[in-house]
């Protein structure tokens, strides 16, 4: 233990004489041929692996950056949970890349005149995985549990679903009452996932079987879990009973790997092991991945919008030129070009919502000279300004658009501090305006297929109080409209209201417009069937996918 | 008692005179002390010998990102185009100062420790070594995330975190030598002549642990260092765009291997400074003949 | 002189280290004729040691190097002969005695682990065939043979476990093992109390009577040389300088230095009038 | 007698370790600035749900109550739940378990299996070519950050060599639940899937190199120096003289009692082997509570943290103690005295 010999001193001065000595090995203590022979061995085994990569299935496998945080309906909240969920679950209905409504376990549905009561009518031959049928009372059953444990998409149905308000009007029809009209209502209703009540019923033990749908399915979904390691990957299979059947070469078995990492997703490139990217790669992957041959890369706009938003209630950002000088001060054919591809975003709304997009205002424009014109007329003018950018943490992107940011706005006297804060750290500042920063990279997508999921909740003062809301607008006017819109069945009218609303906001300007994103995934040659849907993940349900090789 | 005056001194001349010629015959000492000083020298005087000290801040130059080493950008450049070299070497202030601010205040609360514990024995004893065998358990890269995590994921935190279980391994150190000398006849003369026993612990005990301590705190350096690249390699690092090693490896590590340089050139700084206070170390044990320090 | 067992003649013994040269051993020569006691008397760094060394083969060459001379052992040099032919005498017909019992012994086996093993190796060197029963069984005579009470026992210990005039005692025993002709004993007991170590010097002696070795003892105690030598030579910096009968030497010393010696024995209070004595770099 | 007395106290000891540590640990969570509970439910929560949660958690309780519960609820294995998704924060630690407790048995395997025949080499031929080029190396070893190294091998066998994986445990298509002790090897042994065992190997590879380097570093050195310290001693010069071969000498008489320092070297540094398992993890996407603590932590996921940290203690101790059994079988000093010399 005591190392009491200076263990480096000599091998400097000796190893030149070593050298000189041509290097002569005493004789072995031991004949050193047979461990030799044995360790070279071992280790060409080793290099060489040995899993067949020949399979009779069609397995796709995907990486995803995220962990699933859940697979209870009642609780799936986020993007990659809705990745499970929505292959796990069938809906009532469903959502195409259109935002279009379309059928799933109901084939039909009738609106009640006054927008308050709808009627769903249940396939006949809709049936749950365990084969038993679909019925209405198992929709009443997930309703009144959604409601009761009030978690994930409970909050898109708080003012307008109260307990008892569906009911089984026969084994195969449904009828939801609303407790006041909501124009969206029909878009929210792809995010209930039907349980079969009866298995579920069997394991509710105290806490609704929160416990036990938190590891296990009971749903008529066309893929069932086969294994679940929380932290690095989720595996499903297709049941081959599935009530709507497959058609041409469907994918056997989904794999997802959970890794931000983007060597690690090269490697799995590399490997052969991996069939399509995550959305989130870096360009430098996608482009590697694309060398490699065997992947194209498929690029589709979204819905989804991504802005810099500013807290309109601190300094400096509560002053409508300082708002008005950081557009002006933004890059946005920088950012859109070389950091990250996107569309063009001129309002709040992508451009996606094609009948209610207000196309009559211009595109946002980089001109650092309008924007020290703008600070001049600010209340800060003149002085240094404090400026604190907020990003989420290891998102290179992100840290990019942050820097660029930086150095512009220390040209118009800014005085710039970059916070990078991992995405739960952020909803949780985004809970008070005074822990909000000025400014905050945040992509918002629909969660329906309605432009109301993009205005209410990121700009009604009801919504207040979220990573979605961080401008803090408070606004009774835009308040208003939001309610007018909701309120109205008319679509018309709805557009009219959503064109006020979205100049509204370009002149209050709460938001840089930054872009729409654009998706991107590096997919297998062999695999067709993405199409960007406007509403959380549903673009990855496998059904819609297929094999061609 | 009083001090003898006057008779030292040329003996201390002489010591030091024979510790600089055997320090200077001892090859690993000399690379290690080499690189030591090339390394502080160069953190501070960054702002000066670096090509582009504005790349510290914000700077972006998207014309110039991912370019590889060459005369213009000797350690090419990173993602948003600025030069590796120069964030590199600010990027020592980062190290140097982690390792000064751990250092600084896990040696003194250490040593005082080992002291009192090696001494006094008993009660004193038995509750200081327990503590320190409490804080081996954990690991100190652990334990700072631990902490960062619960406050706020910043290089302060961090830094305290580490100082929090670092000084067990000197008081370990002291702890062990200080038993030794304890029972030793000089000691055992200035009680019976009736010193002090601050006296006896600053004055007889504490010159006898100084070279023991500078090996462990070379080492250390060098160790801290690791510690803390490792955190901010974890995102626990300081807030970007100030340079630091370890969140460079991490940041350039998404652009391998094509881009090998963003990661792989701040990587080998902070090898290189962990091996020049390891040498060192290696070469002050040599030096003072120090068997207690691993 | 080709009458002795053990004959060193004209042994010169250089040691180089950093580049210098130290003669060592200068033109040694001694006689150890078969049941005879002879001691090799000097102080440290006198170059007995080196001496005992070289007759066991212990040198460790470089930076030893033997300058000149010749050593035989019945008849044959050992200088000259192949290494396998003097592994095959080495611990076996001349055997040693080591003088620190307490850190002779490998502190982490048992007593019969490390005398089996010595006994396993002179057994496959020789070609004798013997199993692992019988070695024990050897081992086991071996240390009834140095007065052990409890043999098994001993056998089963470590050496941790016994005490210092027990381990000394195992320290012969392993030199008996193969039944030697001549034995060198290193100062045997010196780090004993002076009650053990008299009781080992009297095992020792009567076992090499009762045998008929040769014993070479090496020490720098006159009063050992006393009582368990007849014949005594005296080194001084790698010399020999006076070798005569045992009684003569204490009757009449004729050097200096051998008269130092003398008066430096029997000190009980300890601290000798040979301080000043050189010692060899 | 004296080595189960010895063992006793070491227990004893060790536990009263492990109360530290949970006390240490309980502390360090009730620092957190903030509720836990609101952090739990998120920024919607309304305040009632904020109580309810607090009572839930026994957050409302006295703090030595508070303590009390943390205790009961150790001595149950049960570590409470994830306030993120509610899981049991057990369950979590022992899915993720046996992956690290996989990586830092083969990378210790892997420390001694290199570390003892390089220092014993560098000892056998002291200050010639081989001593150099192991101290070298050793030192190298030692001041390689661990994710750098794990950085370099990922390159080199994963992107230049194209020999290596470089991420995760199994090949994804393989189907292979390590469902009976969680070693992939062990278990694929167990059931005979060779190709499991020696896929797991190839995943091992990598990962336990870029750990295991700094640890055998160390290990090469402290065997070298007390090899070197052991050969000067009297018991192998006596050995020498009786005619013992060398072979017999280094790889018996020299090595045995050369083993003591490094397997105590080995339980000091085994904490910072556990942090390094944290980068290391990390870099090679290896599902293990390393990497689960990695993300609990960055998701301030206070009882999950503490669970981790407290495992992380956990494990240390009993290694500590295993190695304590195992110097005392080494070394009979240790068990007849009953104390480390």
């Amino acid at each position: 233990m005591l190392e009491r010999d200076g263990w480096l001193r000599d091998s400097f001065m000796k190893w030149q004489g070593a050298i000189l000595l041509g290097l002569k090995w005493e004789q072995g203590i031991i004949s050193m041929n047979m461990p030799r022979i044995l360790a070279a061995s071992t280790l060409a085994l080793l290099m060489t692996s040995v899993a067949a990569p020949a399979m009779a299935q069609v397995v796709v496998t995907m990486n995803t950056v995220q962990i699933f945080g859940t697979i209870d309906p009642a609780k799936i909240s986020d993007y990659t949970d809705y990745m499970a969920g929505v292959n796990l679950y069938d809906g009532l209905v469903s959502v195409d890349s259109s935002g279009s409504i379309i059928p799933e376990l109901a084939e039909s549905w009738t609106v009640s005149d006054d927008a308050k009561e709808v009627t769903y009518k249940i396939r006949d031959d809709a049936t749950f995985a365990d084969g038993s049928p679909v019925e209405a009372s198992d929709v009443v059953y997930t309703v009144e549990r959604l409601l009761r444990i009030n978690q994930g998409p409970a909050n898109l149905f708080a003012d307008v679903l109260a307990p008892g308000s569906v009911v089984a009007v026969d084994a195969k029809t449904v009828k939801f009452t609303l407790s006041k009209t909501f124009a969206p209502f029909l878009t929210t209703v792809p995010a209930i996932f039907i349980l079969n009540a009866d298995v579920v019923k069997e394991h509710e033990g105290t806490d609704d079987a929160q416990e036990w749908l938190a590891n296990n399915v009971a749903g008529a979904g066309a893929y069932s879990l086969k294994s679940w390691d929380r932290g690095s990957q989720m595996t499903i299979t297709r049941n081959p009973d599935y009530y709507k059947g497959f058609t041409g070469k469907p994918i056997d078995e989904v794999r997802w790997i959970i890794t931000n990492d983007e060597a690690t997703v090269r490697s799995l490139a590399a490997s052969g092991e991996l069939t399509m990217s995550s959305q989130f790669q870096s360009p430098e992957t996608y482009k590697a991945l694309v060398d490699m041959g065997r992947f194209n890369l498929v690029t589709q706009d979204t819905a989804t919008a991504f802005y810099l938003k500013l807290n309109t209630q601190i300094a400096p950002t509560d002053d409508i030129h300082i708002r008005k000088a950081l557009a002006l001060a933004t890059d946005y054919q920088t950012i859109r070009e070389v950091i990250l591809p996107g569309g063009e975003l001129s309002t709040p709304l992508p451009k996606v919502f094609a009948e209610f997009h207000a196309g009559d205002i211009p595109a946002p424009v980089y001109d650092l000279e309008a924007a020290k014109a703008e600070v001049a007329l600010s209340k800060y003018a003149g002085q240094p300004i404090p400026i604190t950018l907020g990003y989420v943490a290891d998102t290179k992107f992100e840290e990019e658009i942050s820097l660029l940011m930086q150095a512009n706005l220390e040209q118009l006297g800014f005085v710039v501090t970059q916070k990078a804060d991992p995405w739960n750290v952020i909803t949780e500042i985004a809970s008070k305006p005074e822990t909000t920063p000025a400014v905050n990279q945040i992509f918002f997508g629909p969660t329906y297929p309605s432009p109301d999921s993009m205005f209410f909740t990121q700009y009604s003062s009801k919504a207040a109080g979220t990573w979605s809301s961080m401008e803090w607008v408070n606004d009774p006017e835009i308040d208003q409209l939001i309610e007018d819109a909701r309120g109205t069945g008319d679509v018309a009218k709805q557009a009219e209201i959503y064109k006020t609303l979205q100049h509204k906001l370009v002149d209050l300007q709460p938001d840089v417009f930054l872009q729409t994103q654009t998706v991107q995934h590096a997919m297998d040659k062999c695999l067709t069937g993405f199409e960007a849907v406007p509403m959380q993940s549903f673009d990855y349900d496998f059904t819609r996918y297929q094999w061609t090789c | 008692m009083t001090e003898i005056p006057a008779d030292n001194s040329p003996r201390r001349l002489s010591n030091a005179y024979q510790n600089w010629y055997r320090f200077s015959r001892n090859p690993t000492a000399v690379i290690g002390a080499a690189i030591v000083v090339i390394v502080i020298l160069a953190a501070i005087l960054a702002p000066w010998i670096t090509p582009y000290p504005e790349h510290v801040g914000a700077v972006v130059n998207f014309r110039a990102r991912h370019l590889p080493p060459s005369a213009e950008y000797w350690f090419g450049t990173d993602n948003v185009g600025r030069d590796i070299f120069t964030r590199t070497i600010f990027g020592l202030r980062i190290s140097l100062l982690l390792a000064l601010v751990v250092l600084g205040t896990a040696v003194p609360v250490g040593t005082v420790l080992g002291l009192l514990a090696g001494y006094f024995g008993g009660w004193v004893e038995i509750v200081i070594m327990r503590i320190t065998d409490i804080a081996l358990a954990i690991p100190p890269l652990v334990m700072a995330l631990a902490v960062a995590a619960v406050l706020s994921p910043d290089l302060i935190n961090s830094m305290l975190a580490i100082a929090a279980l670092w000084w067990t391994w000197h008081t370990r150190l002291i702890y062990s030598i200080t038993r030794q000398i304890r029972t030793q006849e000089f000691i055992e003369a200035a009680e019976t002549l009736g010193a002090s026993k601050f006296h006896i612990l600053i004055r007889e005990i504490l010159p006898n642990c100084v070279s023991a301590l500078a090996v462990k705190t070379s080492l250390d350096c060098g160790f801290v260092i690791l510690v803390g690249a490792s955190l901010s390699f974890l995102g626990l690092g300081i807030q970007p765009p100030t340079p630091d090693l370890g969140t460079m490896v991490a940041s350039g590590s998404a652009f391998l291997p094509d881009s090998w340089w963003e990661s792989v050139l701040p990587g080998c700084a902070i090898l290189v400074v962990a091996l020049g206070f390891n040498l060192l170390g290696d070469g002050l044990r040599d030096l003072f003949d120090v068997q207690e320090v691993r | 002189m080709s009458q002795a067992l053990l004959s060193v003649d004209n042994l010169s013994v250089d040691f180089s280290t950093y580049g210098q040269t130290h003669h060592v051993l200068k033109n040694v020569s001694l006689d150890v004729p078969a049941r005879s006691q002879i001691a090799l008397v000097g102080e440290s760094g006198s170059g007995k040691t080196v001496t005992m060394k070289a007759i066991m083969g212990l040198l460790r060459q470089p930076p030893a190097t033997i300058a000149g001379g010749r050593i035989f052992y019945d008849g044959r040099d050992l200088l000259t002969l192949p290494d396998k032919e003097r592994l095959k005498l080495r611990g076996t017909a001349m055997s040693m005695v080591f003088q620190d019992p307490m850190s002779s012994l490998n502190p982490v086996f048992t007593i019969a682990d490390q005398m089996t093993t010595i006994l396993k190796y002179a057994d496959r060197r020789l070609d004798r065939q013997r199993n692992g029963r019988d070695r024990l069984a050897r081992v086991h005579e071996v240390l009834t043979q140095v007065r052990m009470r409890d043999p098994e026992r001993v056998a089963r210990s470590y050496p941790i476990m016994l005490s210092g005039g027990m381990r000394q005692r195992v320290l012969i025993a392993m030199a008996l093992l193969s039944e030697p002709k001549l034995l060198i004993a290193d100062e045997p007991g010196t780090a004993l109390d002076v009650t053990t170590q008299a009781q080992i010097l009297k095992l020792l002696k009567d076992l090499v009577e009762a045998r008929g070795l040769a014993l070479l003892m090496i020490t720098h105690n006159l009063g050992v040389v006393r009582e368990t030598s007849s014949y005594v030579y005296v080194m001084n910096k790698g010399q020999v300088v006076e070798h005569r009968p045992t009684a003569e030497l204490f009757a009449a010393p004729r050097e200096d230095y051998t008269k130092a010696l003398i008066a430096a024995v029997p000190r009980l209070t300890g601290g000798t009038r040979f301080g000043t004595a050189e010692v060899a770099p | 007698m004296e080595f189960l007395a010895f063992l006793v106290r070491r227990v004893l000891w060790s536990l009263l370790v492990l109360v530290g540590l949970s006390i240490v640990i309980f502390a360090i969570a009730r620092i957190v600035p903030g509720d836990p509970a609101r952090m739990a439910l998120g920024p919607t929560a309304t305040a009632e749900q904020v109580a309810d949660l607090r009572a839930d958690l026994g957050l409302d309780r006295p703090i030595v109550e508070q303590y009390g519960r943390f205790i009961a609820g150790l001595a149950r294995g049960d570590l409470g739940r994830s306030l993120l998704n509610e899981r049991p924060v057990a369950s979590d630690i022992r899915d993720t378990f046996a992956a690290t407790f996989e990586l830092v048995l083969f990378t210790i395997m892997l420390a001694f299996a290199f570390g003892v025949p390089l220092g014993v080499a560098a000892a056998r031929w002291k200050d010639r070519w081989p001593d150099n080029l192991v101290r070298v190396f050793a030192i190298f070893c030692a001041v390689t950050p661990g994710f750098f190294l794990a950085l370099l091998l990922q390159i080199l066998a994963g992107y230049v060599l194209h020999i290596l994986p470089t991420t995760g445990r199994l090949p994804p298509s393989m189907d292979f639940a390590a469902d009976i002790t969680g070693l992939v090897t062990i278990d694929g042994l167990l059931r005979g899937r060779l190709d499991v065992v020696l896929e797991g190997l190839r995943y091992l590879l990598l990962p336990s190199i870029a750990l295991a380097a700094a640890t055998m570093g160390q290990i090469a050195r402290i065997t070298r120096s007390s090899m070197i310290d052991v050969a000067s001693q009297d018991y192998i010069e006596a050995s020498r003289a009786f005619g013992v071969p060398e072979r017999v000498r280094v790889f018996k008489y020299m090595l045995r009692p050369s083993f003591v320092p490094p397997l105590t070297i080995m339980g000091l540094e085994f904490a910072s082997l556990i942090g390094n398992a944290f980068v290391v993890e990390l870099v090679f996407a290896w599902p293990g509570m390393a990497a689960y603590g990695i993300r609990t932590i960055l998701q301030k996921d206070l009882n999950a943290i503490m669970g981790v940290v407290m495992v992380s203690g956990v494990f240390f101790v009993l290694v500590n103690l295993l190695i304590d059994v195992l110097v005392g079988f080494v070394d009979p000093r240790v068990r007849i005295r009953g104390r480390r010399a």
